[in-house]
């Protein structure tokens, strides 16, 4: 039974969650509404807690509290110093295009709504059926199985894509400097000493937790590149003799991996990213531990935003003369 | 009653004024180094609180030393961003609030 | 004890609400990055209780990545803003 | 179950907020949020629909709207290093459009 107070938390939270989207969209300072993007996405977390659903309750608050904050905060700086920092102006419509823009929305609102009506009142779902065939799939966790075995094209697709987003922003530009100055602060390098084995600890700690229980390749990634992201706000680079084809291979390594395991099953005279029976353990967890390595570089990278430049460190520092000193 | 359910109780409802405190310091305090004072009770006191009243009711050790983790981990993070933060808002320019405006 | 954890999460869910008035207002972006901060950590306390509170201590673990995570944007932000000198000549040329 | 509909509806209405801010709004980042937050509305409706399964929520969802959230974060980054680069080039981060015409 869910107690009164529960249900009273469960009418708040959506109607906060509408209140920092609306503010978000509207806020004239974009800053303003990047931070409340930012605890939109915190504030989302929550709701997925509520709705049972820790799996994507992890991923959102691992990657919203860390890679995304990050990425907008850098690329918002970035913006503000090419075009100026700028009010965003608040909408100014012309007569037509609110009427047509305010009767499509309110005519897909009302379709949307009325459709909840058509929602089967008893739904069964294709969680007998995942059940069913847990044992097959060589692990313990439901949402694990459906990612890495019964769907597994959709998580290798999912890896491609990733793949192909570092790879569009490599072709966008080179990576400039990724501090305007090094952040000087002993208390950060501290803080850094501690707080990146427990990242690296926790990574694992999630990745393995994905074979019986919500946790998994990803979440574990973003575990991986927030420690890299704190790494690289102290100032790190990595060297160039490591950034060009060392670098690549790694961030290519995950989807390549995955694919062999893919077509181990028709080589063997099975289906498409069917595994051999004694092997999908050993198998699912080696692919994952390639995945997370491949996607933590991703993200950083995406967060970089930028090419390696031939032998130069990645990111560059501010200024030359720290290249001279850090090498 | 159980001695340790009340003993919960009274922590669990001593961390609701904290919060409440670093809500209402961080909208009252006149500048951004008083409302840093503000946050870290909240970071600290409240959030310590309620993890020493959930430790209590944790069945089994491990448990209590993932909540004491999650603290511990909360409290590294709050001094740093608190260091941070100020730093940059002194290094911007910002003078902390002396009492006469 | 559940009413007890359901109804303090629902308390720091309204000061939430009340801490959204200071992103508001402002001024600086370092008084709004302070509310997200104060959020992250109302955030892991919501967390905490409402898996003691429906019994699901799994829900600890994302309490535990937030708690690891609640530094990274903070300090993304400071980074941003830190070279107070050379932003501040800058503008200084635009503005010449 | 009224629970999941309150977060179904508050899905759905977030979907067409950020359809409204991708349409109302010139600002590059500002549509990058939108999208994101009308990716946040079709997740939220998913985890409530599967969340009405007697017993434990339906997993298959739950898989889908990670990997939706990968796809999202892909998204958002080549459209924050595609908006940077257009920053850059053009110094403006806005679409043209009536606010130009009018300066």
């Amino acid at each position: 039974m869910t107690p009164g107070l529960l249900l009273l938390f469960d009418l708040l939270l959506p109607a906060v969650l509408l209140w920092l989207a609306w503010r978000s969209l509207t806020s004239s300072d974009l800053f303003r509404a990047v931070i409340l993007f930012i605890a939109f996405s915190l504030l989302l977390a929550l709701a997925w807690v509520r709705m049972e659903a820790p799996d994507v309750a992890l991923a959102e608050a691992a990657i919203g509290a860390g890679v995304t904050g990050a990425l907008l905060l850098v690329a918002l700086a970035r913006i503000e110093s090419a075009a100026g920092r700028r009010l965003s102006p608040s909408a100014r419509w012309r007569s037509a295009a609110l009427v047509l823009t305010g009767t499509a929305l309110l005519a897909a609102a009302a379709g949307l709504l009325w459709s909840l009506r058509l929602l089967p009142t008893m739904p069964g779902g294709l969680g007998p059926l995942v059940d069913r065939h847990l044992a097959e799939s060589g692990v313990d966790h439901p949402v694990t199985a459906v990612l890495l075995n019964f769907r597994g094209y959709d998580t290798l697709l999912e890896v491609g894509v990733l793949l192909l987003a570092a790879i569009a922003i490599w072709c966008l530009d080179e990576a400039v400097p990724f501090l305007q100055q090094p952040l000087e602060s002993q208390l950060l390098t501290g803080f850094n000493r501690m707080m990146l084995p427990i990242l690296l600890l926790s990574s694992g700690y999630l990745l393995w937790l994905g074979s019986h229980a919500p946790g998994g390749a990803f979440q574990a990634a973003s575990l991986l590149a927030a420690g890299m992201l704190l790494a690289l706000f102290s100032g790190a680079s990595l060297p160039a003799q490591w950034s060009g084809l060392p670098l690549r291979l790694l961030l290519v390594l995950g989807f390549f991996a995955f694919l062999a395991a893919a077509i181990i099953g028709p080589l063997t005279g099975r289906a498409l990213l069917h595994y051999p029976p004694a092997w999908e353990k050993p198998l699912i967890l080696l692919v994952e531990w390639l995945l997370t390595l491949s996607i933590a570089l991703i993200l950083t990278a995406a967060v970089i935003g930028g090419r390696p430049t031939g032998s130069r460190l990645y990111p560059p520092p501010s200024s030359p003369s720290a290249e001279g000193r850090r090498q | 009653m159980d001695p340790r359910d009340i003993l919960s109780i009274v922590f669990l409802l001593a961390a609701a004024p904290f919060f409440l405190a670093g809500t209402i310091g961080l909208l009252r305090f006149p500048d951004v180094f008083c409302r840093l004072h503000a946050l870290t009770k909240a970071d600290n006191l409240g959030l310590g609180l309620i993890v020493i009243g959930l430790a209590l009711q944790a069945d089994t050790w491990l448990q209590s030393a993932r909540l004491l983790l999650i603290w511990l981990l909360v409290m590294l993070s709050g001094a740093t961003v608190a260091h941070l933060i100020a730093r940059t808002a002194l290094r911007a320019g910002r003078k902390p609030w002396s009492g006469r405006s | 004890m559940t009413e007890l954890c359901a109804g303090l999460a629902l308390f720091l869910l309204v000061t939430i609400v009340l801490g959204l008035i200071r992103i508001r207002r402002g001024p600086s972006d370092a008084d709004r990055m302070l509310s997200a901060q104060l959020f992250g950590t109302t955030g892991v306390a919501i967390l905490l209780l409402l898996g003691q509170a429906t019994d699901r201590s799994f829900w600890w673990d994302v309490a535990l990545v937030f708690a690891l995570l609640s530094a990274v944007t903070a300090i993304a932000f400071v980074s941003r803003t830190e070279p107070a000198e050379t932003a501040q000549e800058q503008r200084d040329e635009h503005g010449s | 179950m009224s629970v999941s509909l309150v977060y179904t509806a508050a899905g759905i209405i977030l979907f067409l907020l950020g359809t409204y801010g991708l349409v109302a709004y010139a600002h590059l980042l500002r549509k990058i949020l939108a999208a994101n937050i009308m990716g946040s509305g079709v997740f939220m409706v998913f985890i409530a629909v599967a969340g009405r399964t007697p017993g434990a929520p339906d997993p298959v969802p739950h898989a889908m709207v990670l990997t939706g959230i990968v796809v999202t974060v892909a998204f958002t980054s080549v459209a924050l290093a595609l908006a940077v680069r257009i920053a850059r080039t053009s110094n403006r981060a806005h679409l043209p459009g009536r606010d130009e015409e009018q300066r």
